[in-house]
């Protein structure tokens, strides 16, 4: 990536920004540490704000799920805890103190989330709760935290996943943590799912999206630099690469705009030399 | 781009109310109306409303007196230490306004299941009431984990929830009180139970200024449909903090209520003469106005 | 009642203070005007306040439903209105600033409460909803309100009837807002209440309890100086007036307490001359 | 007569919690713990407790590793910048310990459930999860009202609710801050969902002082079983506007909980030393406690 005149996290917040509409609003939860709090925090934000910036000045953001539309040249750093006077004191719009708070996330007050799992499959189902049969672990993790209502309450949700590696992107997860589309668009239904479900898998490499009909996840592009064999070998079900559209590379003036006015103290993401 | 602003005048605040939609008036039994939005519709002579209402009172006793209203789901429709409602009264007995009672707190969760789109509010106590016999939207069931018998009690599903608050910015932010009382919180609860949701507030900030208290921000913009500025929007009812209840106006119109023919003059004298909701202000004087004001002394 | 040495709305403070147990939780909402006024806000609170004086030093009283344990030397008249600033000032122990508040009516944190309804009848269902059928009635009138929970959730209803007369005192409702004994104890269990019901029904002549086995209010005691026919004439249903006590009139240590310590101001209820 | 105090020593408090019951403890992930009051059970050696929770973190992990946990119903164990929960890893992946999944709102409703008396949580979005998979206390039913597939959620029905908090008096009245945010929250809603409530607090105040805002008593005294004083009561956790998460002592003690050994010499080192709170207190030192310590200017 190093050749290119941007980082693979400013080609992807910019494709992301370009995929939310003026009025949507856009939830992020905080992650801590390294890649995950850049593809779940960083990159989110960075999108959300940029949409912002551009062509979506209605757009709402929910840092942490309860800072609503934070001021973000007020922000020096990620934040890295959700809930201590710090991230208290960053001036907002509005804040949630209370649960149930001022958003209505089961009316579908949430238009896209982020999230992310150690395992995501090709249905689009993500877990976040272990590895190996669930009654007898070989690796126990966190547990489903939101990532079921991720999956079904929000409109949308970008699967965020750092790192593109086979034992990642699996013919199925061991625990469904948050639902794909098992059975297509159909299966979600039989499953009483009215509403929601993936929409990207953002990977350093690649971003899928799904075909509903068939459940099933498909290459929407392959980032630049990145050789389609490599996208193959790393993920664990079987994908098509024929015919895959680079990412777009954002515009010299996309990059200005991310740069100077979105995350002028590189705050949320890596940024390539100017 | 800019943001846009969502500000928008009472009479195309009203319109978005359409006949036969269902319609919640926030505030809470005699506390912080909407009036000056319930006059308004008044004028406009919407028809065949069905208020959804946890505690009722001067709000859809009006709505009902001028004829806007066929239905109404409740606990209570009266004017506390001012009498009955004296125009709900005369509806409900001549048959000409539908009655659907429910239980205090249970007409307050049917917002909150409408909140969290749970599509029925389990209630345990029902059983012997007359509310589960008239009120056939309250369906019987077994629980599913006890065996016992339940009552599936309809979500609130207002088409339209509108209430009055202090303070919002025109993209829609609404800023509540500090110390809040059961009117301010139902308001917050009926503004999250609903997808169009209209906010008149006594005075439109600036983004700037709401932004001091995201704290006291229960209504994010997210959530706000319009927001109209309407001093005094609640008179003749109180808004804690800012103004007083005018009893003498509060008088003036249980009396009127005592008869559909006194009733017809005031909404002839009080509410249809040109000028609309400013014309109202300016026939209560200034004089009257600023003796309801509550001051203190700024921070 | 000119000729005792006491009011009958002392007398009735009196009894129902003694029917308190410690460390119990008592709820009044908060009525205004006249008679209503007096028998389910004013009798209530000095009721509660004499109890704590006396015997009951950590009974709770939850004022209007939201003013926890208000400091009584600051009460100068019963408050008019629920929501105001005057009774929000009012000095006192806790607030309830939203609902669902601080005690949870559901869970049973509310030991009694005091209920009255526009007819009574002798299984104890009280009606504030209409006279006549409910679809076409002779008289609406406010609704259901909190009865309902009153009856039920509450553990258990002083009924508080502030005219005693044969069109208020029925044979059976017009309608029920607040559930009594039909079919006695068992008829409550089987629609599936757990929990409550009345105890007693008090009213300027007399205080009547219920037979639950056999779900029948009958007399528990008549007031000093009320003619047993004057009671059987003002009940639309039928009682047994042989055999049954007076009322227990309060002792001058006891007016003394009520008068002096708990409504200094006279501000809850009428007191006799000194 | 006099009013009752609920002062409580730490030691008798602890005791209220027994062998095999389901217990919740304050606070939300990393924040506002009521950690001394789970290192005291550690040292009373309570065993097979059953943890319920929303969003748990080292409390969990402690007890876990203490040996006093054989089941824990929640939505989420790790210690979020800290790292993974290695106790719980290890304890779920050995088999010695139940992990009940619930989603991380639907685990805060099933307090609201408790708080409510109702018998279950309705559920509509379940469908197709790991959690109903191997949950077999979600029972499926068919909405009474829509005929949709629901989930029957079951309440939390703690036996016993602890949480830690800033003050609070003799008779139990507690309380919050001002400005709260999701850990202060989850709080009162866990306070109103048992009847069995301890609460630690920074500072026991008197009755007078309380009164002074009755607005922020969250919990008042008729819902609060015990009140214990127990200064740096979350330690090492933070508490909002009073003393900051001690990053190292949390630092120490997910680097102890990587092996059984490591842990077991924690609690030898940290927990079980004689002199209980206050000794634990003393080990720490003064010079650490101020510098956690957030200050500002009286109002």
């Amino acid at each position: 990536m190093s050749t290119l005149p941007y980082t693979i996290e400013e080609l992807i917040t910019v494709v992301l920004a370009k995929s939310f509409k003026d009025g949507e609003v856009g939830f992020t939860g905080l992650a801590t540490g390294g890649a995950a709090a850049l593809y779940i925090t960083g990159i989110p934000l960075a999108a959300m704000e940029f949409a912002r910036q551009t062509h979506a000045p209605n757009l709402t953001i929910l840092l942490a799920g309860w800072s609503i539309n934070p001021v973000f040249s007020e922000i020096r750093e990620l934040p890295s805890a959700e809930f201590d006077s710090g991230l208290q004191n960053l001036p907002c719009e509005a804040q949630m103190e209370t649960y149930p708070g001022p958003y209505a996330v089961r009316r579908g007050d949430v238009d896209f989330g982020f999230g992310s799992g150690v395992q995501v499959d090709r249905a689009g189902n993500i877990n976040s709760t272990c590895v190996g049969d669930f009654n007898k672990p070989k690796v126990r993790l966190v547990g489903s935290i939101l990532l079921p209502e991720h999956m079904t309450c929000f409109r949308r949700e970008y699967i965020m996943m750092p790192h593109h590696e086979v034992r990642s992107f699996v013919e199925k997860v061991d625990y469904v943590s948050g639902v794909g589309y098992p059975g297509g668009d159909a299966g979600r239904q039989a499953l009483g799912l009215t509403m929601g479900g993936p929409e990207w898998i953002v990977t350093p490499k690649c971003i899928f999206e799904f075909d509903r009909a068939a459940g099933q996840a498909r290459l929407r592009s392959i980032h630049p630099g990145i050789d389609p064999h490599d996208v193959l070998n790393s993920t664990g079900f079987a994908i098509d690469t024929d015919g895959i559209p680079t990412t777009q590379a954002p515009t010299t003036e996309e990059l200005a705009i991310l740069r100077r006015k979105v995350d002028p103290h590189h705050a949320l993401i890596p940024h390539g030399g100017e | 781009m800019g943001r846009t602003s969502k500000l928008t005048s009472l009479q195309e605040a009203a319109a978005i109310v359409k006949d036969g939609q269902r319609l919640t008036l926030g505030g809470f039994a005699i506390y912080q109306r909407p009036m000056a939005f319930a006059r308004e519709l008044v004028r406009q002579g919407r028809r065949d409303l069905t208020i959804v209402g946890v505690v009722n009172a001067i709000e859809a006793d009006l709505l009902i007196g001028a004829g806007c209203v066929s239905r109404i789901e409740t606990s209570y429709v009266g004017l506390e230490k001012f009498g009955l409602a004296r125009n709900f009264r005369r509806a409900a007995e001549a048959g000409t306004l539908d009655t659907v009672d429910y239980p205090e707190l249970i007409a307050w969760d049917r917002f909150r299941a409408s909140q969290e789109g749970i599509p029925f509010w389990p209630c345990t106590f029902l059983g012997g009431s007359g509310i589960v016999e008239y009120n056939k939207d309250i369906v019987p069931f077994d629980c599913p984990v006890t065996g016992a018998r339940l009552w599936a009690v309809p979500p609130a599903a207002p088409d339209v929830v509108v209430v009055h608050a202090v303070m919002g910015d025109e993209y829609g932010n609404v800023a509540f009180h500090d110390r809040k009382m059961l009117p301010q919180s139902v308001d917050i609860t009926h503004t999250r139970s609903c997808d169009t949701i209209i906010v008149t507030v006594e005075k439109i900030v600036s983004g700037r200024e709401m932004r001091k208290r995201p704290d006291l921000v229960e209504i994010p913009a997210l959530r706000t449909t319009h927001i109209v500025e309407v001093p005094f929007g609640a008179h003749p009812t109180s808004l804690l903090g800012i103004y007083d209840c005018d009893e003498d106006a509060f008088r003036d119109y249980a009396t009127a209520s005592g008869t559909p023919e006194t009733f017809a003059d005031y909404l002839d004298s009080t509410v249809h003469p040109p000028g609309g909701h400013a014309g109202y202000l300016e026939a209560l004087g200034v004089e009257r106005l600023l003796a309801l004001r509550n001051v203190e002394l700024p921070a």
